[in-house]
């Protein structure tokens, strides 16, 4: 008999954090494997399940960050009292921090898009010697939708940490612009030298790589990660799958050698 | 010249405009026909008329321009045709033996029409059997679906086609096509529940868009067939109205007994000083109560038990 | 080895059959047609010879007796899930060599393409083909351009000469089914078709880039994204979950899957409203350039098999295989850019 | 078989329920034709079709059973008959340049009808040069007198004859015909005074029921023909309803002049995601207000000094 | 005596007679059929040769023309009377044989049926006769049996010859009328039909008793009872008298009297609700018998002059005629009795 | 100049007579000469006219007795109280008592046909000698529509009046029944010698008048008066017309001779 990949398991919120009012960190109980940008399957049984990308990994626990923004999301919220949720995953690829390493790393994150890349930041500040140099250019729509504004604090300890709010109220203390702004200003030392990963809705991705390419970066130093519907994590469901790929089984991170292709 | 103008209007000619022509019509029952009886209007009109026809708006020819004592030969020329179209007939070589329920009309159905719930011809077809000929003036029109482009609404008797639509839950892959399609184009008598369509049996026209726009074949027809049966609309003078609805979800044979129980009643309750001999029915339920008419019309009606039928009718329209 | 079997032997077998196994065949349904007195040719139980219709391509392929159109996953109580029990009868599918090239892209999908799958694995391992003889092409058929025209992979072949019935055995295990019924043994050859009337060539140099030709804008109006092409295909093996709680009690549910299609909205609507490919005619592309260019990619083979049924089934009489046509005209127009 | 089943809809073939069989729609506008037609009509019906035809509710010959390959053999086939029908054509030999405003359908009007006000294919003929080929879905209907026999209440622009009876009392000589043929037959629009009967204006319908009653030509025709202008009836799964009066007494230039308004009325705000590119001008004037589309409806247009036009109209009918 | 004359002439001529006279003849009144677009040829003043129509039968007679369709006897205020002014311009009338004939029959109810009557004598003394020629017989007519397809009773006949007018002069007072235009001088003969299509034979034993045969039934249903027939008749004569005040004055009114119709309901009435000949064939019978029985008996020569005007006019095409050759079988049936 | 015979004399109302609530006789002043049986045409200018029997002749006046049963007897009785009506008249033959004379004269009246009689039985009330007998039978509805009733007393006294009823309450004082069941039972002395004068409605005339031939009185000593609808009394308007004869100038008496023709 083979395994039933479609059974969730039950874990336990040990932790939830309040970002906004519709963007909370669910902290899980978990001890297996798990890389940033991998993603798990989160359910509330009865209403359905939405791929959650794993916004922290820690001894014993995932940190799930989790918008409210569908039906399912809706429901973990309304929900969330009780002491678990249902998972399936990890799935997908992740991201493998050893590709960055030696190297100028930049990521580029607009909005929720900083859930998924949080492991890596993560990495290299705990790591900094694994890296030339890292950068983060962090973009969001108001002062009011910032994440992870703690780590924000934290990182700027040791790496260059830009943050960008789409628009806000005069004499605000943030930076105004779309992160696409930050990249041509961004100092190089050797472009043939960067890893970048961009993280972020579409259209943030599509620009952000183009001003990348336009800096002379190879299409092979960059990473991006994919967001689309998955339905089984499988490979099964079909509904992640762009060109010849599926998004749940060879991504959602790709390079932008393949990932150009990727576009739908 | 001396013409029974009464007894040339029950031979289906008419007094014209044109003092000492007439006109033949020739009625097409449910409107569909071989076009190997296209030669023989032609040779009539070309031979007897002035070598026009008009389409008529109850679905047939009607041939102008015949001087009046052509008459029997036309009605020797029309003997085919008769014969062809199957129209009931009392006496061969005379014309049509009766001319006062008007031709049974019809859309052209199912025979080509998707949207069509049955063969709307063959159904116009049986009724004329039933009821043919008959001196009443009966106007019965049959449509394929609730589209009604028969305009069935503005006769007596309007038989609309209907299928009451069937779900097989496990085809349904709840992409919402049937519940647009009614939202959109139909009465909206569908919501999603649940992942399936959940159908407002009172809303619903029957009209068949869920099934034609289901993708999977969950939603299917009915093996019986339905109709809605609305009465007594009509153009005129006084009082244009749109037949109302009397049952919903009726059948084919409780509908013939229907019209055939209204004759009688008709016959019973007609103005005899009516001019022309001619009264709208539905002046006649108003005198003697819609109930009477009611009594009369279901008298040895056996209903299928889906049908609804409604307690008495007001009607509205236009009153001049 | 071969049998001609009587209406009355072919029916002995069935019963015969039928006690082991679920029979799945192409049979008319015969007031279930979309437009009235009409009926419609797909897939359902048969315990009898004269169930099965053979002359006419069913509109709905064989796929749901292994790929139901809607399967319970688990059924969960308050804090409990609980897994469905599965018929544990085996299945006898009756199917054209088409389609059981079909069987070959299922199962890439589902025992390939990521893990394998769990239910289609409790269904698929129990079954039987039954190859059903093609005497001729029938309309909208590509199948010869596709390569799918003969197979070998049955157990059996069954079908129809005139009123009786021939055998071509492959698997041996069935023998005696046969002689038991006292089958006439004969050299039975099976009918494959040669020849289409409808041809495709889909061009060697094809690449991702046609993506951008203008050849898929046409459908932008004329497709009206029902997915009825989708879920008549034999390959297409998209599916969606659904989690849903009983109305009468609302702490028990199921989570189940049914057939998703890419032609129909919600296919990619990601949670916070974002979709792809909303303009049907890059459905269309996406559908066409799966069928006969990405699944090759990743696999090795084509995934469309040329069974037309997409064909046979658009209201808006969109020939598929006509579009597979137009793209050598759709890469000459991309590399021009 | 690759067919774009849009094209082939303006092109007046339709997909029916047959797979890859059409059916081809010959209007005849206004309804009357020469027989001369009809060899070619049985001649596509017998070469391209089943060798029937269907006559259809809008007075046209819906040949059904075509392959959908023989399309531009029809079209080939149909040439003679869109010239000589006089449909307004953009380009020969490719049959119908548009389908969706629908044929112009006429009673047979005053070529033999006694009733009838006007020449109603004549004036259908006249509105078909002004508005065809037209991919709007717009039905308008002529019929000659109040009787509606053409049922242009059903129709987005009905058009019903009448004619302003004109006294002369030295001729009357008081036998009431008029008054009872009114009472009976029509609104009772007329009552005796002193011997003659007085009209009441607002009452009239302009039947034209007293001339043709009165024995000795005390009632005679206007001079001047009129028409009742009625608007936005239909039939339908939503709300079939009769078309309400939107002027009384309007003239053929003002009827021509409102119809071409309500084309660009209804190109500036139907819903452009209406299913089939079909919304019925009735939802779109509920969207506007009713205001909104009478101010484009009546631009340019001078009504004759009789014309009553109606401030506001409020629709009713049968809602599902 | 005879003249031709061009138009010019002839229009001179009426110049010339308007002064005197009102010239009556039948006119087309183009748009005042009882049906759309039909015209109606009646009599009415004309003033010149155009305003005539020649070649139809008019459907109403002359005889409006000194019988007036309503005719005010006398006014009264409150307690006066007071009879209207008469035009003392006399009156021309153009018209056929048997209308000539007609007149004759009017003069015998007015002049002689009883006391002379006054109002039309006022009219009818000042008469001048113009005879319109037949060149053929029209539908309906049978003049020939009525023995009235010719006469000499005119002053003058005026007759259209393609582009000249034709007169035959009787009286020579109107001499000097178309010597005046220079009138060519030549011998005119008018011309009279001398056969009809339809023929009546009124059959020499005809009596009273054919009140009682059945041949009168059928027009019970046929006969609608409009007196159209009686109204375009030259020879009926009856009227009803209207008492009625003003309107805008009370005090203040007339009598007149206004043509009547023994078909129309009300003939008969009397006070107190009685009335007779119910059945509209028996009104047929009434009015029938009038015209070839019975006026006879009275005043020695046939009431009906045989335009077939009634016939014509019938809107339930009821022949006259016909009936009339029904007479010797009712006859017949009588004498059964 | 021709006489203007339409032209109406205005004549002074005397009396006013009321035999019952709808029926008054309305003495009028009027001099020249008048038969019983001959008919004014009576008029309310702006009303109409209508034909009323004389029912009574004196030396300055003629007596009309209107029943009130149409538009123009209406006005008559609404306006009466005025000082006159208009006149134009007398029109018809009437009835020639010389033809009555030396025989046994019986009248049969029904209703208001009395009145057109009520001169014939004056006349022979009077000149008692101048007939062999004299007897009346005039029949009316119920008591209620009994006219002349002190003329039928003061009758009695040298004729037999036979006055009844057709129904009449229990214990009436009139006889009840149709003037017919009266005539069978009638004395006649020679019925050669009898001269019979039926007036009143259609039905009655009919069946009084076979009663009579039933019982062998020849249709020559017959007479009877006929009812018409009657505009100018002129022989011009043509209502009154029987087959040949104008009833206001050829009756309204007739002989039954030429009577019995003249059923329509």
């Amino acid at each position: 008999m083979i395994k039933n990949d479609y059974i969730p398991f039950s874990s336990k919120i040990l932790e939830v954090i309040k970002h906004t009012e519709i963007e909370f960190t669910f902290r899980m109980e978990y001890t297996a494997d798990a890389k940033p940008g991998q993603f798990f399957e989160v359910s509330m049984p009865k209403y359905g399940e939405a791929p959650i990308s794993i916004s922290g990994i820690g001894e014993n626990f995932v940190d799930l960050t989790i918008r409210k923004v569908g039906k399912v999301t809706d429901e973990v919220f309304e929900h969330y009292t009780g002491e678990s949720l249902f998972l399936r995953g990890p799935y997908g690829n992740g991201f493998d921090v050893l590709d960055y390493e030696s190297k100028e790393v930049i990521v580029v994150a607009g909005g929720t898009g900083l859930s998924p890349v949080r492991g890596v930041v993560e990495y290299f500040y705990n790591n900094p010697d694994k890296c030339e140099s890292m950068t983060l250019i962090s973009g969001f729509k108001s002062p009011d939708d910032i994440l992870f504004s703690a780590d924000l604090e934290k990182w700027k300890e040791n790496m260059e940490v830009i943050l960008t709010v789409d628009s806000a109220e005069e004499g605000s203390r943030y930076k105004t612009g779309l992160v696409t702004t930050y990249i041509p200003k961004l100092q190089i030392k050797d472009k043939n030298n960067v890893a970048v990963v961009v993280v972020g809705p579409p259209a943030m991705m599509r620009f952000s790589v183009k001003a990348f390419l336009d800096l002379g970066i190879a299409e092979e130093n960059i990473w991006i990660s994919q967001e689309r519907k998955m339905c089984c994590g499988l490979g099964k469901c079909g509904h992640c799958k762009i060109g010849d790929v599926y998004v749940c089984l060879d991504g959602p991170v790709f390079n932008y050698v393949k990932g150009k292709e990727l576009i739908d | 010249m001396d013409i029974n103008t009464k007894k040339l209007k029950k031979n289906a000619f008419r007094v014209t405009k044109v003092r000492g022509y007439t006109a033949s019509r020739i009625r097409v029952p449910g409107g569909h026909l071989d076009v190997k009886f296209l030669p023989k209007i032609q040779e009539i009109a070309d031979k007897f008329g002035n070598g026009t026809i008009h389409i008529t708006s109850r679905q047939g020819f009607e041939i102008p321009g015949i001087p009046f004592e052509k008459m029997p030969e036309v009605n020797l020329a029309l003997q085919s045709l008769i014969e062809g179209l199957e129209i009931n007939q009392d006496a061969m070589n005379e014309g049509y033996p009766a001319a006062g329920t008007r031709n049974i009309t019809a859309c052209i159905g199912n025979k080509v029409c998707p949207f069509a719930c049955y063969q709307t011809t063959a159904f116009a077809k049986r009724i004329e059997k039933a009821v043919f000929p008959h001196d009443l003036h009966f106007k019965v029109a049959l449509t394929g679906c609730p589209n009604d482009c028969a305009k069935v609404r503005m006769h007596d008797f309007g038989i609309m086609g209907m299928t009451l639509p069937q779900l097989d839950p496990s085809r349904c892959i709840d992409c919402k096509a049937c519940v647009n399609a009614c939202k959109k184009k139909s009465v909206g008598a569908l919501k999603t529940e649940n992942y399936r369509p959940v159908r407002n049996e009172e809303k619903c026209i029957g009209c068949g868009e869920c099934v034609l726009n289901c993708p999977n074949m969950a939603w299917t027809r009915s093996e019986e067939k339905y109709y809605r049966l609305t009465l007594l609309g009509r153009t005129g003078k006084k009082n244009p109205r749109l037949g109302e609805d009397f049952i919903k979800w009726v059948d084919e044979d409780s509908i013939i007994k229907i019209i055939l129980n209204t004759y009688k009643y008709v016959t019973a309750y007609i103005d005899p000083r009516a001019p022309g001999g001619k009264e709208h029915i539905g002046y006649i339920v108003d005198r003697t109560g819609f109930d009477e008419f009611k009594k009369w019309a279901m008298e040895g009606v056996n209903l299928p038990k889906a049908a609804e039928v409604t307690d008495r009718i007001y009607w509205s329209g236009i009153k001049y | 080895m071969g049998y001609v079997l009587t209406t009355k032997q072919a029916n002995e077998i069935f019963a015969e059959l039928s006690t082991q196994y679920r029979l799945f065949a192409p049979k008319t349904f015969g007031n279930e047609g979309r437009y009235s007195d009409t009926g419609c040719v797909r897939y359902g139980e048969v315990t009898c010879v004269e169930d099965i219709t053979f002359d006419k391509k069913s509109e709905y392929s064989f796929k749901e007796a292994i790929l139901p159109v809607m399967q319970t996953l688990f059924y969960f109580t308050e804090r409990e899930v609980t897994e469905p029990k599965v018929d544990d009868k085996k299945t006898m599918i009756f199917l054209r060599s088409c389609d059981i090239h079909a069987v070959k892209r299922l199962d890439e999908m589902y025992y390939k393409n990521g893990p394998k799958d769990y239910y289609y694995s409790l269904l698929r391992d129990n079954v039987k083909f039954v190859l059903i003889g093609c005497e001729q092409s029938f309309e909208n058929c590509f199948c010869v351009s596709m390569g799918t025209n003969t197979t070998d992979h049955y157990d059996f072949s069954f079908c129809k000469a005139h009123d009786t019935y021939e055998i071509n055995l492959k698997n041996t295990e069935f023998i005696s089914l046969f002689e038991k019924v006292n089958a006439s043994v004969m050299e039975v050859k099976v009918p494959f078709v040669t020849e289409n009337d409808v041809k495709v060539q889909i061009p060697d140099g094809l690449k991702a880039k046609v993506t951008s030709s203008t050849i898929w804008d046409e459908y932008d109006s004329r497709c009206i994204a029902c997915g009825r092409c989708n879920f008549v295909c034999p390959t297409c093996t998209c599916f969606t979950m659904q989690d849903m709680y009983y109305t009468d009690n609302g702490k028990v549910g199921e989570r189940r899957r049914v057939w998703a299609s890419c032609m129909v909205d919600g296919f990619t609507d990601v949670a916070g409203g974002g979709s792809y490919r909303k303009n049907y005619g890059q459905r269309m592309r996406f559908k066409l350039l799966h069928k006969v260019y990405d699944f090759k990619q990743r696999n090795g083979f084509h995934m469309c098999i040329g069974c037309g049924r997409c064909d046979d089934v658009c209201p808006e009489y969109i020939s598929f295989s006509n579009c597979i046509n137009k793209l050598p005209e759709a890469l000459k127009e991309v590399d021009q850019l």
